[in-house]
Formats: structure tokens, sequence, C-alpha cells
């Protein structure tokens, strides 16, 4: 389905190879399944050529590993889909690396699938998937092979994209996109409308499910931070200590407002969560909250904007107008 | 290039060479006036009440069928501008009054003020500008002294209108620049005619046109131009020493167009 | 683990009415790190503070709280009793149990229940307090005046008296400002330049002031005490050293068509000028819009004439850096352009003028002589009309007017007016006014003269059109109390502008991290109490670039601000308030997020090396917090997404810490 | 202010969209009128009247049809009042009552001139009556 | 004011030094009574309040929580409680999309004038939780109990 394939993104990465703009590369290659594409530096021809792959399942945001891997000698060569663009801005207002020693190729994205999806279409016992035009065969232990069509299997995050458009490259491979008039705020919108008990009821049964595991942290671009303050004993909310500890409770609500106003949306909190908590719910409802009250911002569309919480107007509005605002129920 | 244009009912009947003029100019120029399709009379004065919404009804007609074509709504009456503008202005700023207007009118899409409304002489700043008028001119009107008059309608509400600064305005004098004739400026240019009151009021009409001609005339003009037929009317009708007439006559003039009938 | 000493004060009844005082010793003797707990009839007194002292010394405190009244009362005191018994003032916490507790309840138990909460906040709180010394920084003992009006020029004269060298920047080619154009002043009708230019000498001859005039400040960077600035110079074309002043230049240089800026452009002078006969310094300049010299190398009278040789014709813009103490923003303002109001028919008419053209109209060194005359024809006025309030008090739409008073107008135009019936009694004066507002020493009494001795026509309403007829200004406005509308055939209208900042002041503000109000005032750090002081340490204001002001008040301000920097410069060294924030190197991203929020920019930012445990080494931008410049407000502290932001004294262990006490 | 004096106040202020007390009492309005001398009460006092709810004899004043919207008033007033607005929401009150139309249609050939435009009838109809 | 063994809230505010802990004393000053279930901590401007305090004292068992800082435009370092205003703005409003009673948070600007708005504030804001009795829903968001 993606309009790039896999080989263009090798040829392009061979010839800032061989012409000495980089000296290694950030892609995928393949891990353990066929859907489980995982980050890699690749330093040589032949190694990129045998492993780097670029198809539906490519979803991993590179813009965080640009902080390690821009400390290192020489220039990396990184490709930007649309939304990993803006975390790439993002991470550059931030003044989190340095961009000199990044080649950023854009590429265009036609939306990642989700593998739980597959997995719902297909059954279980997936053996390979083959991506093939707008469909992926599915080959499992059981049945014989399935096509499935890639709209079907969409992840929730593209189904609602926000931008086609990739905002920060040095090259461009295949067409820029547009920002889009996205759904996003649709599932906000309809917590937002159910009632107080409702909305409780929602959210305990999802963040109950929650085990600790820190991925949807050690993922997000905008969690960047030398120490995370989880981790830091002289934060007050250091994890790891006894069970009913302050941060085991409130440990989402801490992280989503760590990143409010600097969160761009990408939806990687909620790809990785083993337990399938919409932790994206969360920073979209910082994000909405943010448009509605102090004009639409996207984090990221630009390097150096003022990010809103380190920003005010002196006619901004008062918090009790802000909740009465930002609640529907009663609107 | 094409734009909406909206005559009005005086253009029809006691203005006929307004709008004649301003056609044969417009062409001249290069652009194409499109009436719309059973375009009705705008009511000659806006309702400033925010209630009112019979009487806006059909600015609003004539500003969604620009809408539709997705073209700038152009008019030359100085009434028929004031009144659809301010309705455009209120569409767009006045929720209430705009839901209102929607729900009534039923139609699919609701109207939001989208349109752009130009007048005439904003038509030839803006968009064709005036050194273009400049360059179309055949007959040089050089030497002549004439002065602008406004009125109210064209400048003000100037939030609203925002044609020009509404004490000290010069597109009118711009043009008279660009046809080659001197500009007279003076004070009363922007200060009322009388309107509608001539009807029940001669007396009072009479008093506030001749301050604008009398004015305009010592300060050594030749000849009045105005936009406005009942601005017109009042000026002549109240014994001005100098002709009134249509700017656009008088651009039709320059443009040598204005005799194009009886060739 | 902290050693800690309780100290409960009954305050007589005060606190020991409501509150079990024993009792709350007695509960607080068991929290973790308290070694000492005792109650007292009046802790503040010499007794109470002998008993801290003793207590501090014998069990070896590290830490004390003291329970009584509010740390806005008594925190100084118990601060300094624990530094003269050799604990850390900054190791004193107070629980307020009087303002907080003991007044706003009745009920014994009640009180003593709440008095107990209050001091385990406190004492959870000290037990994270770590000793605080206060940084010191050097203070360089010279100020700098931004502006060369009155108020620069009073402000200066003061500094220089009390002898700390001052520096003058003035942007004009000499200092003097708005007053120097002034004809008389009110409420006394004193001659503007008498009291006027006697100061502008004793600038001039004060071996502490250095004037930099025809110059501009162009970068501030530093803090209270240690500020570096930039000015630049710019090339005036004459050598100020060399120049005499003599004048001639002035009266030989061939390009005589250029207005005059000193006359408001009411008369011309020469491309080589000197604004006017007292000007200090008085050295010509050069316009290089206006030289043909300059412009197409052709001409050179001036330098042919000058005896002195003190044209220089390639002189360059020059920078000057300069270290200073204290900062004083004097930029003054100007009266707002007539262009959006041309109802009155300003840019129509040369007989519609701004009271300030008024003042060079009847100046004896103007472009009249002194001699009222119309500047159409140079004829006699004989009715003239004023206008109160134009653009001031105007809210309709912000590009238009100005929403505030601008307070001076009133009397200067009661001036004006009586001044012309002074001097023409066949003139008929009109006054239109909203509101005549005169609070002020002698004010109310000088307009009643004008009116009840000199029949100057005060007409309560507005003018609504000033239509050019003829010869006349035909002025048509209403008269309220008569509710009539009136029709004025006038030689002459006076509109009296609202006044606004000097456009220069909102760019000098964002230099000096100072900051301003929606009208681009200066905006004091304290309305009442601090009214000369900016909110960022080390920045002073004088006069109406805070506010419209007359002159009487501008000097005063002007004076109380010499006073604050003398205060300033007096001390060699500077304490801060140790209770700044400060960067954990370690932790910090270098986002910015902090130096964004921060209201003084005390914070930027500096690359660090850091060792790797390989033994490596790699570079890292990290926050940098000034002590000297930090306030201690705090809101880098929630800003810092790493947490590496922190405030001493209030460090969030430390609040958390208090927050779980009174969850307890 | 009685009751309905108060609603007769509080339905002008709605659909004229102007607040009254923001009036300075400057009279820059009433300077400004064109329309001044044939006014028994002046858009200053308009803006007053309404204010403190003595509007029964604005009701009865011929002053409500000669204002012409010229909207001078509106644009040059320093305190964003517009009494135009104001004038027209009272006249408003006033002809939309049963039978209270200024202006008649029958009233109309008397008033006729050959030269006259149309604009000049249907906006006199537009604000004289309802 | 209370009766004892009835149901009392815990209320935490939190006070800027140079405004509304000056009212605070001002309240005591003029003996305008409010419940002792209020118990203030001094920060030095209310942009010193992280929201991780807020959340901690709702967690430690407090059933509300309100901030008092200068007025806007007031404050003595010029452009704190603008900040304060945002974040808490932003954080109350998504405690109430988490289902957390919107009651339960405030922030007023109360100056070192206004000791009789500090006490209504907090007699209101008092009545206001007690109303809805005592907060389990923050104080562990995840219900693992």
């Amino acid at each position: 389905m993606q309009k790039v394939t896999g080989e263009l993104l090798i040829n392009k990465a061979l010839e800032l190879l061989d012409n000495g703009t980089v000296n290694r590369v950030l892609g995928w290659k393949r891990g353990e399944f066929a859907y489980d594409m995982t980050p890699a530096v690749f330093a040589d021809a032949e190694e990129l050529k045998n492993n780097f792959v670029f198809n539906d399942f490519c979803g991993a945001n590179f813009s965080k590993y640009l902080i390690a891997e821009t400390r290192k000698e020489g220039k990396v060569l990184v490709f930007l889909k649309p939304c990993d663009s803006y975390s790439f801005n993002q991470l550059l207002t931030e003044h989190r690396f340095d961009r000199e020693k990044v080649y950023a190729v854009g590429i265009p994205c036609e939306g990642m699938v989700d593998i739980s999806k597959v997995k719902k279409a297909a059954g279980d016992g997936i053996l390979d998937i083959v991506c093939e035009n707008d469909g992926l065969v599915v080959k499992t232990l059981y049945d014989t092979d399935k096509v499935i069509d890639c709209k079907e299997v969409l992840a929730e995050r593209c189904v609602s994209c926000k931008s086609r458009k990739c905002v920060a490259y040095d090259e461009l491979l295949g067409e820029n996109g547009d920002v889009l008039d996205s759904s996003r705020f649709d599932e906000v919108e309809k917590l937002e409308k159910m009632t107080e008990d409702e909305r409780y009821a929602f959210w305990q049964n999802e963040l109950s499910r929650c085990i600790r595991c820190n991925a949807c942290r050690d993922v997000c671009p905008a969690c960047t931070c030398e120490k995370c303050v989880f981790d830091n004993p002289d934060s007050g909310v250091e994890n790891k200590a006894v069970s009913d500890s302050f941060e085991e409770k409130m440990f989402h609500i801490i992280r989503a407002f760590h990143v409010a106003g600097r969160c761009t949306d990408c939806g990687e909190c909620s790809r990785v969560c083993p337990q399938h908590i919409p932790l994206h719910l969360l920073n979209r409802k910082f994000i909405k909250d943010i448009n509605e009250f102090y004009g639409d911002y996207q984090a990221g569309a630009e390097v150096g904007s003022r990010a809103p919480l380190v920003n005010y107007t002196v006619d901004d509005l008062e918090p009790s107008e802000a909740v009465q605002k930002g609640d529907a129920d009663n609107a | 290039m094409k734009v909406t244009y909206f005559p009005g009912c005086t253009l029809r009947t006691k203005a006929k060479d307004l709008d004649m003029y301003a056609r044969r100019c417009a062409e001249k120029l290069g652009v194409t006036l499109e009436e719309p399709k059973d375009w009705q009379c705008c009511g000659g004065v806006f309702t400033t009440a925010r209630d009112e919404i019979a009487t806006k009804l059909s600015s609003v007609r004539a500003l969604k069928a620009a809408k539709d074509k997705e073209q700038m709504l152009v008019t030359v009456c100085s009434a028929c501008h004031n009144v659809i503008k301010q309705t455009n202005h209120a569409m767009q700023t006045d929720a209430d009054f705009a839901f209102r207007v929607n729900n009534y009118l039923g139609e699919d899409e609701a109207y939001h003020g989208e349109t752009k409304v130009l007048h005439y002489l904003e038509l030839l700043r803006d968009v064709v500008g005036f050194d273009k008028v400049k360059e179309a001119v055949v007959n040089s009107l050089a030497g002549k002294k004439i002065a602008a008059y406004y009125g109210c309608l064209l400048l003000r509400p100037s939030n609203v209108m925002k044609m020009d600064d509404s004490e000290n305005p010069s597109i009118i004098e711009d043009l008279i620049r660009a046809i080659g004739a001197d500009p007279v400026v003076y004070p009363y240019r922007n200060e009322c005619c009388g309107g509608y009151i001539a009807l029940e009021n001669p007396e009072s009409a009479k008093a506030k046109s001749s301050k604008v001609t009398k004015s305009a005339a010592g300060h050594g003009a030749e000849l009045i131009v105005t936009a406005c037929p009942l601005c017109k009317y009042n000026l002549e009708k109240n014994g001005s020493e100098i002709p009134v007439v249509y700017f656009t006559e008088l651009l039709a003039e320059a443009l040598g167009v204005k005799e194009e009938d009886n060739e | 683990m902290q050693r800690i000493g309780v100290f409960v004060c009954w305050c007589g009844s005060n606190i020991a009415g409501t509150v079990d005082v024993q009792a709350v010793s007695e509960a607080l003797k068991n929290e973790p790190g308290v070694v000492f707990s005792t109650n007292y009839q009046y802790m503040c007194s010499q007794a109470g503070q002998d008993i801290i002292k003793n207590a501090i010394k014998e069990h070896k405190l590290t830490g004390m709280v003291v329970c009584s009244c509010s740390p806005r009362m008594h925190e100084a005191t118990f601060r300094k009793t624990a530094a003269a018994a050799g604990l850390n003032s900054y190791m004193v916490e107070i629980a307020n149990i009087r303002e907080q507790c003991s007044w706003v309840h009745k009920d014994m138990q009640i009180g003593t229940e709440k008095a107990i909460i209050l001091g385990k906040a406190a004492i959870a709180k000290v037990n994270l307090n770590a000793p605080l010394v206060p940084g010191e920084s050097p203070v360089t003992k010279r100020a700098l005046v931004i502006g060369g009006g009155i108020a620069g020029i009073q402000t200066a004269l003061d500094i220089a008296e009390a002898g700390f060298p001052v520096d003058i920047v003035e942007t004009k080619p000499t200092i003097g400002g708005k007053m120097a154009q002034l004809d008389k002043t009110f409420p006394t009708l004193d001659c503007a330049a008498c009291i006027l230019t006697p100061k502008m000498v004793d600038v001039a001859q004060n071996e502490n002031i250095r004037i930099f005039s025809y110059s501009e400040v162009t970068e501030v960077k530093g803090f209270v005490g240690n500020f570096d600035v930039k000015i630049k110079k710019k090339a005036r074309y004459v050598k100020e050293d060399v120049c005499t002043g003599c004048g001639l230049c002035t009266e030989k240089c061939p390009q005589k068509k250029v207005p005059n800026e000193f006359n408001l452009g009411m008369d011309n002078r020469r491309a080589i000028y000197i604004p006017f006969a007292q000007a200090v310094p008085k050295v010509a300049t050069i316009d290089p819009n206006a030289c043909n010299m300059l412009k197409n190398g052709k001409c050179g009278v001036c330098a042919k004439v000058c005896a002195a040789g003190a044209i220089d014709y390639k002189q360059q813009d020059e920078i000057i850096e300069e270290k200073y103490g204290a900062i004083v923003a004097a930029t003054g303002f100007n009266p707002i352009s007539m262009d959006k109001f041309d109802e009155y028919a300003y840019n129509q008419s040369k007989d519609v003028i701004t009271s300030l053209e008024f003042e060079r109209l009847t100046n004896a060194a103007g472009p009249s002589a002194g001699k009222l005359i119309r500047p159409s024809d140079g004829k006699h006025p004989h009715t003239i009309v004023f206008v109160q309030c134009v653009g001031s008090r105007c809210a309709a739409c912000a590009e238009k007017g100005k929403e505030y008073c601008s307070k001076i107008c009133c009397m200067y135009t009661a001036k004006h007016a009586m001044l012309t019936r002074d001097k023409y009694p066949d003139t008929e004066v009109y006054v239109f006014y909203i509101d005549v507002r005169t609070p002020g020493k002698n004010f109310d009494e000088f307009y009643r003269r004008a009116v009840e001795e000199y029949g100057v026509h005060y007409i309560k309403g507005m003018v609504g059109k000033v239509a050019p007829e003829g010869d006349k200004l035909m002025v048509q406005a209403s008269d309220l109390l008569a509710n009539k509308q009136l029709h004025i055939a006038a030689d002459l209208v006076v509109l009296a502008a609202a006044i606004e900042p000097d456009k220069s002041a909102r760019p000098l503000a964002t230099m000096l991290t100072a900051s301003m109000d929606t009208n681009d005032f200066f905006t004091e750090a304290h309305p009442k109490l601090r009214p000369v002081e900016s909110p960022t340490a080390g920045i002073f204001l004088s006069g109406a670039c805070q506010g419209p002001k007359d002159i009487p008040e501008t000097v005063s301000q002007a004076s109380a601000a010499a006073a604050k920097v003398i205060g300033l410069l007096c001390k060699d060294k500077l304490t801060g308030n140790p209770c700044v924030a400060h960067s954990n190197e370690l932790m910090c991203n270098g986002c910015s997020s902090c130096e964004r929020v921060c209201p003084y920019g005390a914070i930027t930012y500096i690359d660090k090396e850091f060792r790797m445990p390989d033994r490596t080494t790699r570079v890292r931008r990290v926050a940098s917090v000034n002590p000297a410049v930090c306030q201690g407000c705090g809101a880098c502290t929630v800003a810092c997404p790493s947490g590496a932001m922190d405030l001493n004294g209030f460090a969030s262990k430390q609040i958390m810490a208090e927050v779980d006490a009174i969850c307890k | 202010m009685n009751k309905e004096t108060e609603n007769l106040r509080k339905e002008i202020v709605r659909i004229s969209g102007v607040n009254p007390v923001k009036c300075m009492r400057c009279g820059k309005c009433s300077a400004t009128c064109p329309a001044y001398d044939e006014m028994e009460y002046h858009p200053h006092q308009f803006v007053y009247m309404v204010e403190s709810g003595d509007i029964e004899p604005l009701l009865n004043s011929k002053s409500l049809y000669q204002c012409l919207t010229c909207f001078a008033c509106v644009d040059r007033c320093p305190r964003g009042v517009e009494p135009a607005k104001l004038v027209e929401a009272v006249r408003l009150a006033a002809v939309r009552k049963q039978g209270a139309n200024h202006l008649k249609a029958d009233d109309i050939p008397a008033l006729l001139d050959e030269d006259l435009p149309q604009q000049a009838i249907v906006s006199a109809f537009r604000k004289y009556s309802k | 004011m209370q009766v004892k063994g009835e149901y009392k809230p815990l209320i935490v505010a939190f006070c800027c030094n140079w405004c509304s802990y000056a009212g605070a004393d001002l309240a005591g000053n003029n003996r305008l009574n409010y419940p002792d279930n209020v118990k203030i901590i001094k920060v030095p401007c209310s942009c010193r309040v992280n929201p991780m305090f807020v959340l901690r004292a709702f967690q430690r068992g407090a059933d509300g929580v309100i901030l008092c800082g200068c007025h806007p435009g007031d404050c003595h370092y010029t452009s704190g409680n603008y900040y304060t205003r945002r974040r808490m703005a932003l954080l109350f409003s998504m405690l109430n999309y988490l289902g957390i009673e919107k009651e339960r948070t405030r922030v007023e600007w109360v100056s070192a004038a206004e000791g009789a708005k500090f006490a209504a504030t907090m007699n209101e804001f008092t009545e206001a939780v007690a109303a809805l009795g005592e907060n389990k829903r923050l104080e562990d968001l995840r219900c693992k109990k």
C-alpha cells in the first residue's frame, strides 16, 4: 500500500552512503515476526540490501533515536514519515539534537496497519505476511492464504491521520501531502459528552489494566529527558517504590501533562501499549483543549514555535471557564 | 475576469446611466459583470436592528449566489453596496443572526459571509488597478476640476465598509487623477445629502445638499461626481450651481465608451 | 537527620486563647527530627529569643520551627535570632498559627488540632531544608539614563550630585526634550526655557555626567549592578570636541529647505543645523538625508566656512561599550498622529494645529518669533477653538486613539487660552471639553482664572467637524448644557492630541526585559509602593515613559528614581535572595522551556562538558540560572519537563512533604 | 424604573446591540449630527434617556424620523457607542406597534416628483414603516 | 462552624506569598471565620505550584485543592499567574475529562486586600467539596484495590 518501496529507500540510502553524505542509516529491519519491524542502524551496503525493509508495518517513529545517534561521529540518514517529521521538529525546538548531524529524507506514508486488527481478521498463528499493492497476503498455520485490504486494518491513528505533509526534510522522496482535516478529536468529544460517572468508569477500566511497563514512555518522542522524573529519587514521583505510591496511581496524568503542548500526536504510545490502553486520548484531550482555549497549535509544525504552556495572553480564559468549555456534558 | 454584479432597483429605472456606463467601462477594462438570476431589491437602507431578518434576505441571497459561483459581488449603487456589505458583515460576525437567516433560507449549505463584497470603485482600485485605468484612458480630462461626493453610505460605518478613511477618503480622488482630471477636496464630501428625507421634508434635504454643492463650488470644482442616485437627485434638485454626474459616466467619457451606442 | 527545635508562641492570649499551646508543643515533640519543643508567652520578645538561642546552642539544633504569627510579621526576626546563635537563617520555618488558625477559629479543640497539623507541615519542610547563603555580586558604580528630557536631566543631575558618574543617552542631537519646545509652564506661567536651560547647562558642566547625544542604546546584557550596554553614537559628521557651536555653517549651508523638527515642521532649517540656541551639546549636526555633500559629494560649504575644522564627512557610527550598575528609562512621550482624526481637518488645513505646535507658535524662538499667527496666511487669528481629548479616552478602536486620559491637556489648554486672552484681548477663545480635570496644586484655581478673569469660553461638548471654507474654519460642535449645536467660524483650531510613549520605548523594554502595559508605558514594580522601579531589578523609571505626567510630577518621579539609583550604587555588594532557582545540570535537557517562562531573563544556556562513565566526554547544552537576576518565582520549575529545575527554599520535595504532612 | 420600562429598555439594548453605559457624555454624536436642528431630542439624549429609562418621550418624538442613519455619529463616537443604532431601535419600538407606521402607502403619491429615485421610497418605507 | 463528628473534607490551599497569603493573613486579622479544614501552603508565586503537587494532595487524601494567586496583571513576578492560569486550566479540564468532579479543583485570585474574599471563597469552596463527599476517585484513578 505504501507509495514508496523499500527498494527505493535502499537505493537512496546506498547513494547517500556512497557519496559520503552519511555514514550510517536509521531504518527498519524485520524482527522475529513478519509484522514486527524494528528500528535498526545500518552501517554498510550489504546490511542494507539484506535487512532493510519498508512496508505497512513500519510504524516506528525514528525521531527519538536521533538524540543518541547524533552524538556519534558523522552524519546519520533518517527516513521521516509525515508524523515522524513533526516529532523531529519538536525535538529540534527543544534543542535535543544537532540538526547538522542528520540527513533527513522525507517519505510519504499511506498509513500503517494495526497487527491486532490483522490478527482479528486472519486469525491466530500467523506465519508470514506479504504486503502486496493494496492488500496483505497472510499465511497462517491453519488456513489457506488470506488477502486483507489494508484499508480495513489501518491503525486507528492513521484512520484519523492529521497530516500527510512532511514538515522537515533535506530531501523528499515522492510527493508531499497536505495537512488533513482529520477526525482525530471525535473520540475525545465522545468522552466529553459522557457523564462524569461514565467517564470515570471508562478511564478506570482502561487505566486499571496498566502494568506499568513504561513502554509508552520509552517510545514517546517527547519523553527524552536525560533522566525521567519517574526514575529520579529526588522528584517525589520515583517508581519502584511501594505499590500504593503516588506515582503508581498518577503516572498517566503526570506523563500526559509532562508532554502537554509538546506532544505531536504521533500515536506511538497507544501503538506500543501491550494492554491496548488508548493513551492517545489523554494527549489528544490536551491538544484539543489547547486548540480551543488558546488557538490552534500543532507541536512540531515549525521549529522554534513557542509551546502553549510556556506562553500566555493577558486575556486567557480562567480555569473554571476552561473546565466548563472542555466539558460537553455541561454545555 | 468575471464578477457577480448586483445593479439594484434604481439602476433599472431612474439611474440607468450609472448602470450602463458601469457595464461599458467594465467591459473595456476586461471585467465581465454577471447579474445573478432573480435578484431582488436590497431595500435601500440597512436596518441596524439585529432582530430584523426579512429585510436582509435579498442581500443574503445575492451574496449566496456569488458564493456559489465563487465570484466577488460588485455593486455600483452606494445604497446597495452599504446594505449588502453590512449584511455580509452581520453574517460573518453575528452568529445568532446568521443562524436565524440560514434557518430561514433553508439552503443545504449555510452562508457565513464568505463572499467578498466590492464596490465598483474598489474593483477599479484593488482588482483592476488605477494604473490600468490610467492606461486605458483615451479622452484625458486634463485640467478639469472635479469634486468627489461620497455621501455617507460609501464610507460609513467605516469598521464595516473598510473602503477608505471615512474622514479623509481618496478613492474617488485617485480615480479622478487616473483619468487625468484634478480632484477638488472640500470638507462636506462625506456629509449627508439628506437622503430619503427628501420625501417628507424637502427643506431639510435642501439645507444639507446645498451645503455640499456650495462648498464644492466654493473650492473651485466645475463638476461633482457621485455613486449614488439619491445623492445625485438631492444635489441636483436643490440647485447645484455645477453639474452632478455619476462617476461611471465620467469614466466612460475618459475611456471613450460613452458614445458607443451612437456609433 | 536534622535536629529540630520547635517553639510555640502564645502571643499572649492571641494564640493561647484558642490553641492549647502546651498540647501543641507536646504533640510536635514526637515528630521526626524534633529534639526539643517548648512554648512561651511571647517568642518574639527578648526573653523568647533567648530561649531560642539557648536551645540552638544547647541542643545543637540544625533547624527550627516557630509556631507563631504570620511569617510576614516575624520571619525576619526569627531568622536573625537563629543567625545570632549560629544557625543558618534559612533553616527557620514558621507555622502560622495565629492569622491562619487562632484568629479564624473559636473552638479550642479545633484550633489545637489545626495548629498541630500546621506545625507538622513546617517540621516536614524543615527536615528537607538546606542552609542557604545569599549570593553576592559587585556593583558597578555608574548609572545610565536613557532619554535626555527633563526627566532624564533631573535624574542624571541628582545621581551626579551624589557623586556617581552618569551617562545620558539621547537620540536627538541635543538634550532638553519636549520641555525645550514649550513656551510657558502651568500653573505659574514661568518660561520653560528660563527654568530648563540652566539645568541643561548644569548637565553639560557636571564632571560626573557624560552626554551621548544623537545616540541610541543597542544592546543591554547583564543584571542589576552589572549591566553591559552598547551605545551607538550615530555619525553627526561634525567632530563634537572641535565644534565651537558658532553656527556659521548653519547660516551658510545652501540646503535651506529641510523641515525643522524642533518647530514641528512649521519652518525650515539647513542640512547642517543646531536644533536651538541653547542646545546642549551646542554642536552642529549634518542631516545625511538632506546634505548634498553626503548624498552626491557636491558641496562642502560647511567645511570651508568652519574655522575650527570640525566638519568630517567621513565620520562613522561608533559603538561604545560601557558597564553600569543601574539603568533609568526616561524615554518620554509624543503627541499621537492626527491622521486618523480628519473630521478635524488636520491634514486639510494648515490652520488646524496640535497643542505642541501652538507652543511653538507662541514661543519667542519659534517660527513666528512668538507672534500668534495663522500658519496659512500669517494673519492674526480672532477666533480660536481649542478641542480637548482628541484621541484621549477613546475606547472605540485601538488604532485611532488611546483609552487613557492624557492628563496634561486640560491644564496646558487652560494655559494656552489664558495666555492668548492675555496677550490678544481681541481674540475670542473657545475651549470644548468633556470634563475639565485639574487635580494638582493650584491647578483648579488656574483653570478658573482662565474662565473668570480672562473670559475664556468653556463649553461642555465636543467638536464634531471642522470644515475649511474660504479662510475660515467652520467648527460644528455641541453645547451640551445649552442643548444646542454650535457653528463657529474660527480662524485657528487647536487640537489637544493624546500623548503616547515614545516609539523607542518598546524595543528598549525588550532589551531591558522590563515589562510594559498594553499602551507601551513601562510597568512599575508596584503601582503604589514602588512607582519608580521596574519589576526588573536595577531598572528604574523616570517621567512620562511610565504614564502621562506633567512637569512637576515628572521632576518628582525623576528625583525619586535618582534616589533609588543612588541607594543601589551606594552599596559595594548586592546580597541576593538565596531562594532562587537552580538547575541540576545532570538532568537538564537544554530544552529552553524554563528560559521561555522566566520573566527576568535570568536563565541562559551553556554548553557543558560531561564526563561519561566510559571516560569519554560529551558536550551538552544545559540551563544556567544567574542567581543575581532570578527573583525566585518558580515559573521555570514547573515548565521544566525533566524536573532539573528546582527552587531553593521551596523545593518540590519540600512542598510535597508539606502536602503529605497536611493530608496524613 | 418600572418593569415595563425596564423591559423596553432591555429590548432596545438587545436589538440595537448598543450598550448605552459606555457613553462618557462628550456629545460628539450631537456635534456631528447633520439632522440636529430638526431634532427635538438629539443623539446624545437618545443614549442618555435610554440608559435612564426615559424612553416614552422618545417614542413619541418626531426626532425618530429625522435620523437618516448616516452613521457619522457611529464613526466619530470615541467610545464606540453607536447612537444611530440606538435611535433605530427606538424607532422600531415605535413603528412596530400596530398601526403606528410613520409612512403609509397612501401617502406616497402626494410626495412624489418625477425624478425621485425608487431608492428614496424603498428606503423611507424601510425606515418609517413595518 | 462545624458540628463535631460531621464529615469534614480536607482542603489544601496553595497561596502565593505576595497577594493571597497576605489576603489570608488579613482574613485572620479581621477575625473572619472559615473552616479549619482549610490548610494553607505558602508558595512564592502561584506559578510555583506544579500540577504534581495538586495530584499528590488528592492522592494523599485531600478532598479539594484550591490555588490562590495575585489577580491577573498584578503578579509580583509580572507574569507568573498567567502561566498558572494556563496550566491549571488544562489540568482541571483533564481531571474533569477523567471523571473527577470539577468542583474539587479551583483557582481563585485573591489580593492582599481581599481578606473577606479569601474567607468567603474558602467557605464556599469547602461547602461545595463537602457536598461531593469523600474524594475516592483521585485517590486511586487506576482502582487497583
